[in-house]
Formats: structure tokens, C-alpha cells, sequence
């Protein structure tokens, strides 16, 4: 339903019978696209199949053909491009104004954005002209049978599940935070309808201005099937968990305290406003066990936590639990695994 | 900045205030001394500001738990105050590792108002009360601010306080010094000398609650109403072979357990402050009572207990110390009062500062009223009176610690055993053990003529 | 260090085991951190060479001193509940003990 | 209804009497004394104190830096009811010039729209050039407002800032912004919201004089939705797009919770698990 039927005269369709379409934003950097974006269309798709209606990959970029292919091969029935130079590199109030233009005529019933630094910041600033209800931190999405969005969000420190609706509002806006969903494969005879629209936004018209700007590839951890997580308790000396993730054949990860602090690049921040990962084995060094963290890494299938503190709640979700050094234990774990004899057990 | 309607009667912001000489007093520490001399000064009319380095006040402040209020009632509305208890009961018990031999008071009295003014606090939220009345006598508290050192004119009078904020100087005529035990600015400033090891007690306390069932604390402790029960314990089972005691004061719905001994001693043989506190929560007369119990907080303070000997000077140049930073607090064994000493000694140095604020005058004599009226009031009196105690029971610690308990004990066993020999030969052995350890009649005597001082 | 004084093992109800060890109960201070510690040794070469007792290490009831590897004590302040006695109780009055700013350090709710 | 975009001049801050900044700051439940409610098993956040959000007083740091290195003066705000005049307080106390409390019943249960939305009429009502506000709060940390804030008005917006560096000759707030992988120098023209990203600013402690002053003599400017010309049916629970359909208690993962004394022990059972080859 791309345009608004013409509903009956008198009373004009209200906002909510107007709205169609589930759209995804596709977060791409020079070309290079963010997981998460993939992972929602992935997502998008179930809720769009559910609702009868068109899944929309919206891509604004620059040179972002190929995005718009990949998006078609992963699910999109239809892509809208607005492809111009002043979309390069990403800045709020280019985007917020094309996207605005966009939503303008067509309102979309969903619109799904991934939780990054980036996807927040346009989440933020184009729900306010588009007087949209927006979700963040989504971990669950449904639709109902009435076809309104059921955005389920940790509430409360984790411990409850908040459904937020929004029912007479459109576009209903979440974002959602990379590894909450995951990925299907690419199809890649899908066929798709690729829309360039006008591109309303002029250099002139920025507020902003990209003046620098050093970024080197993230890592991505949200599909580690094995991590080993650092937190306050290793005060900075990586080294025995880098050893012991290489041994493993790990992702090193980390707690928010660790990334505060400036020991890990926030890309491999695990938790709440970090990433959700779900490896088959998750080794957490020296973490507390914040609820705000477990939340990132409740989906893991084992987890093993090594904490001086008896009382660490992380010991609460953890399979198995060492109560002792993480300077002494991950040592000892990692020459254990490179299968030379435990020095200490030996000597016991 | 706009001018809109509204905004024009508030007052327009001022960029950099000044309250330098804006207070008459200003008081170091909101503990009871300090809220105390805050509340009498600031109903006389003084300009007073209460400097609390705590997050609130109370929020440094670690008691055993019980406050006698004879004078806090003459300051603020008791009634209204957030107390736990009213003690009821006052016991006192010689416990040996496993022996307990104890006396018990619970004079009917008690239970009518003022209860004998003794009741269970929590200080978290009695100091704070405590502050919000000096507030509303006009006093203004000021919290998270820490006191580092004093400000002296050139002639050596004191005018003012140095705090760890920015622009942390601030001046007023008087100074009011109720930082508590660990006096870090009157002894900074040369106010007083630092007391010796000896005269310091180690306290450890917790306060415990119970999880399963309320009425748990009346059951145990066979109270009614608000009525509540201090026990005091002596002996090796209490403290090892340390000079101190413990105590178990009720509260509302928490009960308050912990130990006091002489420093000089934690730091010899002694196991580890909890360790010695583990201990007596076990011994098998305590554990009873704290059976199920769960820790709600645990807590640590130092105590002076160098008695009428270490109290310093108490009046300087513009300055006057209260409270347990002039140690005014009594512990005998059998008393152990602090809290009515702080409050009085706050309220009269609260007294002497508006009589000398009233005639303009700052110099130490001005002040005279205030060590002269705690000399004749029971703080230094109790003081004087039990001076000799705390020597006589060092010097006759492994008696009263150690054998007397024991004695007791065996003594009180072999009066009541129940065998089939006559009651004679029973309250034979009972006396003979009794003087082995007192050593026959005539130690008897000497022992009650020794101690004389405590009766007369 | 004497061991504790032998309690016999009766069941007239030990404390309640879970929360009687250190940790526990330091579990139950709120403790906001200064950032740097309030508690420091004046002159380490006074612990190293001179001393032989330990006292601060016996008296805190808090385990904040502990064993130091060079014969200075190292101090874990964020246990601290300024009571002051490793103060008092060192024999070469050699601990430097201030209050921590701006109301960090240990807030009791009870006290 | 929703802010059209503001005829601004571009140079609204000429350098000579400085800028004029706002920080938005908020009272939050303290999350150290969130206790769990014992009936219901969850985090009861009632009777904790109120304090101030955590992340703001790097907004606040952040806001009092611009206007040491450029002039002019820094007022706080705070939407909430008249209790929350303590945040105020110690803005003030930290050094902010003065404060203003938006306070109505019409705004009471606002969601992040009609929150953002009166907060931008309040600075542009203050005529602010620059707004400084905290990354996220410790109870909601949805981190929307401030984007929102621009949006309503068609400011400039930099978030995720870790650095200010103000350019009053070019009238630009420049930042240092922390984006995925890496970090980016962004120039922004004036009047600009800024969310400063949390722990990366050293927040200044208050005066002696300046607090007694704030907590005792300090009176903020009450800003109603009258005063910001804003009308109560935009605003408040009604106005807000989402609403809380549902809560359910989310059951635990259940965890072995076994303790292992030794490594040997530990990669045992994970080879049972079939989670390592051994």
C-alpha cells in the first residue's frame, strides 16, 4: 500500500489507517554496512509478512547502489535511495530533513533503526517531526492482531519486560541494539523495486560539518561463538585475557566499566548500551555482573565467571563459577588448554 | 537574561556570595554535641552554621545504641523524635567461654515516660532528625563539607574555619569544635594533644534484622509495646582476655550487637575485631538470641575512655570542643555513656557562646560559664567519681575477666546441684570456690572494700 | 595471632553462617569512593625497618591493612569505615589518617 | 504544533559578551539506593532519595567549560515537580549563573516527545546558543531527548560528545564525538544541543560560598507551560506517541551456579558440554 487510498470523504483516514509499510534504516559508512542493519531486515521481513505489507530498505548514502542490491537480496520488497554526496560522511540534520521529506506523503506503520551511536541520533531526530512514537532498546517485536507493533524493553534494571505501544501515532519507531535478532541468509535472485528519490538536502543547508574523522573497521562480536569478557576486576592488565582468548579462539569483550575506562574499544562493549551476543561459551574475567551487562550476555549457552568477590552477582549467572585471582586462574586455564600439564596440578 | 512576568519577584542571582562574618557561630560536626550547641545557640537568636561532613548527618556516626535524652528533652520534643525502644530492661552478665551468670533490672517505672529518658536509637536517622531541629531553630546545616583545618587571626584567636571545597575559608566570631573521637582538626591546630592507645576503645557493631517473622525481637527478648532491653556482657566470653564488654540493645525490628575493648589490647594477641565479635555472637548464651539473624549493616568507631585524665582544654580564643573530641564520654564497665555528655556539654558551650556573643566579646574567658557549669553538672562528676575504676579493673583484670567469672559460675552451679547430698555441702562448695578465687573471707572483704567506691 | 577462644559447637544455634564473614558484612557499608585514599603510612622506611608488631593490621576491623611484600603495609581504603583505631593504635604514630572529601567514604543508613 | 525550525540568525553568538548556554539536567531515583521491593520482587524505586542524574554533571562540567573559555553565562533547567528544585540547587552550587525550574501539572506523564518538546521551548524561550545535556539517565537511558530538543527546533545536534571545543570567531561549537569504531571532530553552528558522553569530563566541585548560597539563598526562575506558550493538550500523558501497554516479570535464565575449584575441573565439564574439544 505505497500511497493513501482514497479513503471515504467525510472523515479523513486517520494517521493510523493511512500507515503501511514496515521500513528498516540501513546504516552504511562509505559504503561499508553496520550488521545490525542486516539483522532488522531479517526481523523486518517476519513483522511485514505478518502485517500483508511491503518490507522498505531506506538507504541515504552516497554511491550506495550496491547497498540497495544487497538489501533487495536480503529480504527488502522495495528500496528507497536518496544517494547524494551531502549524505557522506553520516550528520543528523541532512538525514533528519531527507527522511522527513520521505515520510511526509508515505507514512510508514514501523520503522526500525539499529541501536548504534549513529542509529540513535537519527532515531532521535527524526521522531520529533515525524511526531512518531519511538521505542529504544527494543528486545522483543510482535505485532498484534490489530496490526499495532508490541516493543518489548528491559525496564526497571532488567528484572521486568515493558511492552510499549503506540496507538494512535505513526510511524511506530524502535531501535534495537546489534545482536538482539539474528541474520538470514542473502537470497540473491530476489527480485526488488529500487526507488531513487529527490534529494532535498543541500550542503548549504547543514548545520553541521564533518571536520575529521578516524575510524578503522569495528569488530564484531555479536556473532562470536566463543567471548572472553573483561571487566574492573583485571584494573586495566589485559594480558592474561587476550592469552587466554587466543587459546579459546575468543572475541575479547568487555563490561561498560572497561570501555569507560579506556582499556577496550567500545565496539566490544557488551550489555545495555553495548551489544547483545549469544556465544556458545562466555568466559567473563574480574566482571561484576551488573544487571545493565547481563542483560548483553544472558543469551550465551555457558557461562563461566572467574571473580575474587564471592558475593560478584555475576556468580548468579554463571554455570560455573571460580572464586579466586583472575591473574592466577586465566593462566593457569589458558597453558591447561594449550594442553601442557597444570603446573599447580601437579604439585596438589 | 529575559525578564518575564514570574521571574520578577524572585530575587535576581548574585554571582559570587559571600557568607565570610555573615554566621555568629560556626559548628564542626552535626553529631550530637554539634546539633546540640546549633540548636541552644540558634534559639538564643545566633546566626549559626552546622557543617556536617557526612552525606547527612549521622551518616559518620557509628553508636552501641542507646541515647539518654535528661537534657535533650530540655532542647527539642523527644516524643516526636524517630527512637526504636524504650529500655525496659537492664542486664548485666559475666560470661566465661561457656558460662553466663547474669543480674537482670526491670524497674516497673521504666515503662511510664520519660522511661528512666534511656532509649534505642539508629544515629542514620536520629542525627539527621536531630540537625533538622537545629534547622528550624534557624541553624543552616551544610553537608559533603569537610572541615580541614582553622582560621587564626594574628594575636592567635581563632575566626573562622578551612574546609576542602573551593573557596573553602569561611570566618564567624566563634567556633564551636564536635568533630567527634578522631579530632583531626582540634588536634591539627594544637587544641589538645593526641590521646594514647590506652585511653581508646575499638568498637565493632552490627545491626542485625530477622527474615522469616516479625515479632521475633519481642518474643525473644519477652517484651511488649515498644518496650526494649539493654544487656551488657563481661568476661572472657565477651571479649577474650581484653578489657571491654559487649551488648545487644534492641531496636524497632532490628536488634544492635557489638563489642568494645581496650585498643592496647586489640593490638596484642588478640584475634581480629570480628573475629572476637563472631566469638561472642556463639557463645552459647548470645547465640540463642540471634538465632536466624541477617547482617543489615556493619559498622566500626572508636571510643575515648581516658576519662576525667584526658579531657582537654575546653575553651580557647574563639573556639570551645564538645563532645567526644573533648572525651567526655564514660565508660566504667558499668556505665557506658556517652551520648547524655556530648548533648550536655554541646548545650552549655551552645550557652557560654551567646552570653559572650551577647556582650561582644570572643576571648577565652568569655567563655568561663561553660567548663565551670560541666564541672558542677554530672558529666565531670561521673567523670571524677569513677576515675580510680579503669586503673583498679586493669590492675585486677584476670580477676574480674577471667576467674571471678568462672567463679561465679561454678560457684552458682555447686550451690544448686541436685544430687542426693544435703543442701549444706552444697553451699559449702559453693563458698570455698568462691574464695579460692577471692581468696577466703578476708579477700572478700578487701575485694568489696576495693570497690567501695562504686556504692558510695 | 591466638586462636578464636574455643566455643564448643553446640546447637544452641550458631550465628546464621551466610553472613558472618568480612566480606559480607563490608558487603552491607555503602561506601562512596574519594578516588584516592584517605589513609597512607608518613614514612614507609618506619614500617619497613621498624616495626615489628603490625598493630594497624590487628586492630582494623576492616582488613584494611594488610601484609605489604616490602614490609610496608598496602591499604585497601575502599573497605574503610574511619573508625579510626589504626590511627591510635600504631606505636610510631606513623599513619597519616584525613577524611575523605566531600562526603565519600563510608555512609551508614544505621550507624 | 511540533517546533517549525526557528528563523535564527546564523551568528547568534558573537564572541564579545560570550554565549549563552543551558544545561538540562534531571532528578533521578538514586540508583545506589534502589532497594527490591520485597512483595512484589522487583526494584523499588519509590521511596529511593531523589538525586541528581549521574551523567549530567559532566553536561554540567561541560556547559561551565564553554563559557570559562568563551564568556557569557550558564543557566540550569530541570522539568519536574517543585522538589526537583534540589538539582537545581546544586547546578547552581557547581557554578552554573542561574537555574529555572519547568514545572506544570499539564506536563506530568510525558513521554520523550512532549518532554523534548517543552524543553525546546525552554531554551529557546532562554534564547540559548548552546544546550548541554547528560548522554542518558540512570532510569529511563533511552538518550533521545536531547536529539529530540534539536529536532523540535531545527538545531544543530552532536552526540556522543567526549570534547567541547568552542570556535566563537567562526560562532561554531566544535566536538570530539565517539562514534562505532573509532572517533570523529565535528563542527556545529550555533545555537547547538550537545549530549556529552558519560565519564569523559572531571565535574568541578561546588564552592563553599557558592553552595551555602545555592542550598540556602538561591531562588530559581518557575517556568509554566503558560509562560513557554505551550498548550497543555500538547503535552502529558495524552500527547505522549508511546504509552506502557504490558509488564511482565522476566523469569531468570537458570544457571548451573557450580562452583570449580580447579582449572582441570572447570575444562572437564566444558568438554562435557561439548563447548571446547578436550
Amino acid at each position: 500500500m505505497t500511497d493513501a487510498e482514497a479513503g471515504d470523504a467525510e472523515s479523513a483516514p486517520s494517521e493510523v489507517d493511512r500507515a503501511g509499510d514496515v521500513w528498516v534504516f540501513i546504516e552504511e559508512h562509505a559504503g561499508d554496512v553496520m550488521s545490525v542493519s542486516w539483522e532488522l531486515l531479517t526481523e523486518g521481513r517476519r513483522l511485514a509478512d505478518d502485517l500483508g505489507d511491503d518490507l522498505v530498505a531506506l538507504v541515504i548514502g552516497e554511491d550506495v547502489g550496491d547497498v540497495a542490491d544487497e538489501a533487495i537480496a536480503r529480504g527488502a520488497d522495495r528500496v528507497l535511495v536518496a544517494d547524494d554526496p551531502v549524505f557522506e560522511p553520516y550528520r543528523a540534520d541532512p538525514y533528519g530533513t531527507q527522511f522527513r521529506a520521505l515520510v511526509e506523503e508515505r507514512i510508514p506503520s514501523i520503522v526500525l533503526i539499529g541501536g548504534t551511536h549513529t542509529g540513535r541520533d537519527f532515531a532521535g531526530r527524526v521522531a520529533v517531526p515525524a511526531h512518531a512514537g519511538l521505542t529504544a532498546d527494543v528486545t522483543e517485536l510482535d505485532v498484534d492482531e490489530d496490526g499495532q507493533l508490541l516493543a518489548r524493553r528491559p525496564a526497571f534494571g532488567g528484572d521486568v519486560l515493558a511492552t510499549i505501544v503506540c496507538p494512535e501515532h505513526r510511524p511506530q519507531m524502535a531501535t534495537v541494539r546489534a545482536g538482539v535478532f539474528e541474520t538470514a541468509d542473502p537470497e540473491p535472485e530476489r527480485e526488488g523495486d529500487v526507488e531513487a528519490v529527490a534529494v532535498v538536502v543541500e550542503e548549504a543547508d547543514a548545520l553541521t560539518e564533518v571536520r575529521e574523522r578516524d575510524v578503522s573497521d569495528t569488530a564484531d562480536i555479536t556473532d562470536a561463538d566463543r567471548i572472553v569478557a573483561v571487566g574492573g576486576g583485571t584494573e586495566g592488565e589485559l594480558g592474561p585475557a587476550r592469552a587466554l582468548a587466543e587459546a579459546l579462539d575468543a572475541e575479547l569483550a568487555a563490561s561498560r566499566k572497561a570501555v569507560d575506562e579506556g582499556w577496550v574499544d567500545g565496539a566490544r562493549q557488551v550489555g545495555q548500551t553495548g551489544k547483545t551476543v549469544r556465544p556458545e561459551l562466555y568466559v567473563a574475567l574480574g566482571v561484576s555482573g551488573a544487571v545493565q551487562h547481563v542483560e548483553g550476555m544472558n543469551d550465551s549457552e555457558v557461562v563461566v565467571a572467574v571473580n575474587d568477590d564471592p558475593n560478584a552477582p555475576i556468580f548468579e549467572h554463571a554455570d560455573y563459577g571460580i572464586v579466586g585471582d583472575l591473574f592466577e586462574v586465566a593462566p593457569r586455564l589458558t597453558t591447561a588448554l594449550e594442553g601442557e600439564a597444570d603446573p599447580e596440578e601437579v604439585l596438589q | 537574561m529575559t525578564d518575564d512576568a514570574d521571574a520578577t519577584e524572585r530575587s535576581e542571582p548574585i554571582a559570587n556570595p559571600s557568607y565570610d562574618d555573615a554566621f555568629d557561630a560556626i559548628v564542626v560536626g552535626a553529631g550530637l554535641a554539634g546539633s546540640a550547641a546549633a540548636v541552644t545557640m540558634a534559639d538564643e537568636g545566633l546566626d549559626v552554621l552546622l557543617i556536617e561532613r557526612g552525606r547527612y548527618p549521622g551518616a559518620k556516626n557509628v553508636f552501641g545504641g542507646v541515647l539518654y535524652t535528661p537534657t535533650l528533652r530540655e532542647l527539642v520534643d523527644v516524643t516526636s523524635a524517630p527512637v526504636e525502644r524504650y529500655v525496659a530492661e537492664k542486664r548485666f552478665s559475666m560470661l566465661s567461654d561457656d558460662d553466663e551468670t547474669a543480674v537482670s533490672l526491670r524497674p516497673g517505672e521504666w515503662h511510664d515516660p520519660p522511661h528512666n529518658d534511656s532509649y534505642t536509637v539508629l544515629r542514620g536517622e536520629f542525627d539527621r532528625w536531630f540537625a533538622e531541629q537545629a534547622v528550624e531553630a534557624g541553624a543552616v546545616l551544610l553537608t559533603e563539607t569537610t572541615v580541614t583545618g582553622l582560621v587564626r587571626e594574628d594575636d592567635g584567636r581563632i575566626a573562622g574555619v578551612e574546609t576542602d571545597r573551593p573557596d573553602g575559608t569561611i570566618t564567624a566570631d566563634y567556633v564551636v569544635l564536635a568533630e567527634g573521637g578522631n579530632s583531626l582538626v582540634s588536634e591539627g591546630a594544637d587544641l589538645k594533644k593526641p590521646e594514647r592507645a590506652e585511653n581508646i576503645a575499638v568498637g565493632v557493631k552490627e545491626v542485625l534484622e530477622f527474615p522469616e517473622r516479625d515479632g521475633v525481637i519481642r518474643d525473644r527478648f519477652r517484651l511488649s509495646n515498644d518496650a526494649g532491653v539493654s544487656y551488657h556482657y563481661f568476661g572472657e566470653g565477651a571479649v577474650g582476655d581484653a578489657v571491654g564488654g559487649g551488648f545487644i540493645y534492641t531496636n524497632e525490628d532490628t536488634v544492635s550487637v557489638g563489642l568494645a575493648y581496650r585498643l592496647s589490647d586489640a593490638a596484642g594477641s588478640q584475634p581480629k575485631p570480628e573475629q572476637t565479635l563472631n566469638a561472642f555472637k556463639s557463645h552459647p548464651a548470645v547465640a540463642p538470641l540471634l538465632r536466624g539473624a541477617r547482617t543489615v549493616e556493619y559498622g566500626a568507631k572508636t571510643i575515648p575512655e581516658g576519662g576525667s585524665e584526658s579531657v582537654p582544654e575546653l575553651v580557647h580564643d574563639g573556639a570551645v570542643v564538645v563532645g567526644d573530641a573533648a572525651g567526655l564520654v564514660l565508660n566504667n564497665g558499668v556505665h557506658l555513656e556517652g551520648t547524655n555528655m556530648a548533648v550536655e556539654s554541646g548545650h552549655l558551650a551552645g550557652e557560654a557562646v551567646a552570653d559572650a556573643a551577647e556582650r561582644g566579646r570572643t576571648d577565652e574567658a568569655a567563655f568561663r560559664s561553660y567548663p565551670e557549669r560541666l564541672e558542677e553538672s554530672f558529666v565531670v562528676q561521673n567523670l571524677e567519681r569513677y576515675g580510680w575504676l579503669m586503673e583498679r579493673v586493669e590492675t585486677d583484670r584476670d580477676l574480674i575477666f577471667e576467674e571471678l567469672p568462672h567463679a561465679l559460675a561454678d560457684a552458682g552451679a555447686e550451690y544448686f546441684r541436685m544430687d542426693r547430698e544435703p543442701k549444706e555441702k552444697h553451699a559449702e562448695e559453693a563458698r570455698e570456690r568462691l574464695f579460692e578465687t577471692v581468696g577466703g573471707l578476708r579477700g572478700a572483704a578487701k575485694l568489696a572494700y576495693r570497690y567501695r567506691g562504686v556504692l558510695r | 595471632m591466638s586462636a578464636t577462644p574455643n566455643v564448643p559447637n553446640v546447637d544452641a544455634g550458631a550465628p546464621s553462617a551466610e553472613n558472618d564473614t568480612l566480606e559480607d558484612r563490608l558487603y552491607t557499608v555503602r561506601y562512596d569512593d574519594p578516588g584516592e585514599s584517605h589513609l597512607d603510612v608518613k614514612i614507609p622506611g618506619i614500617c619497613a625497618e621498624g616495626c615489628t608488631t603490625y598493630d594497624c593490621i590487628d586492630v582494623c576491623p576492616a582488613n584494611v591493612w594488610r601484609e605489604g611484600d616490602d614490609g610496608v603495609p598496602n591499604i585497601a581504603y575502599e573497605n574503610c569505615l574511619e573508625c579510626g583505631s589504626c590511627r591510635w593504635a600504631c606505636p610510631k604514630g606513623n599513619v597519616e589518617w584525613t577524611y575523605p572529601t566531600r562526603g565519600a567514604g563510608v555512609s551508614y543508613k544505621k550507624g | 504544533m511540533s517546533g517549525a525550525a526557528t528563523d535564527r540568525d546564523p551568528a547568534a553568538g558573537d564572541a564579545e559578551d560570550g554565549w549563552t548556554i543551558v544545561a538540562a539536567v534531571k532528578q533521578v531515583p538514586d540508583s545506589d539506593e534502589v532497594g527490591i521491593d520485597p512483595d512484589t520482587g522487583r526494584l523499588d524505586r519509590a521511596n529511593a532519595p531523589a538525586v541528581l542524574n549521574a551523567p549530567d554533571r559532566d553536561a554540567l562540567e561541560a556547559a561551565l567549560s564553554i563559557r570559562d573559555a568563551v564568556g557569557g553565562t550558564v543557566t540550569a533547567i530541570t522539568m519536574g515537580p517543585p522538589t526537583a528544585t534540589d538539582v537545581l540547587e546544586e547546578a547552581v552550587a557547581m557554578g552554573c549563573d542561574d537555574a529555572a525550574l519547568v514545572t506544570d501539572r499539564a506536563f506530568a506523564g510525558s513521554d520523550t516527545w512532549p518532554t523534548s518538546y517543552a524543553l525546546a521551548e525552554t531554551v529557546d524561550h532562554l534564547d540559548a546558543d548552546v544546550v548541554v545535556c547528560g548522554e542518558e539517565t540512570t532510569d529511563s537511558s533511552t538518550g533521545q531527548v536531547p536529539p529530540g530538543i534539536a529536532a523540535h527546533n531545527g538545531w544543530a545536534q552532536l552526540t556522543y560528545v567526549e570534547g567541547v571545543d568552542p570556535l566563537p570567531e567562526e560562532g561554531r561549537l566544535a566536538a570530539r564525538r565517539d562514534v562505532e569504531g573509532g572517533h570523529e571532530r565535528v563542527a556545529a553552528d550555533l545555537p547547538v544541543v550537545v549530549a556529552v558522553a558519560y565519564g569523559e569530563f572531571e565535574p568541578r566541585p561546588a564552592g563553599l560560598h557558592r553552595k551555602l548560597y545555592a542550598e540556602n539563598d538561591f531562588e530559581p526562575m518557575e517556568l509554566t507551560a503558560d509562560d513557554l506558550g505551550i498548550d497543555a493538550d500538547d503535552v502529558g500523558m495524552d500527547a505522549s506517541p508511546t504509552q506502557v501497554g504490558g509488564m511482565e516479570t522476566v523469569e531468570p535464565v537458570d544457571r548451573e551456579k557450580e562452583t570449580v575449584e580447579t582449572p582441570a575441573e572447570l575444562l572437564d565439564a566444558l568438554a562435557d558440554e561439548g563447548v571446547i574439544a578436550r
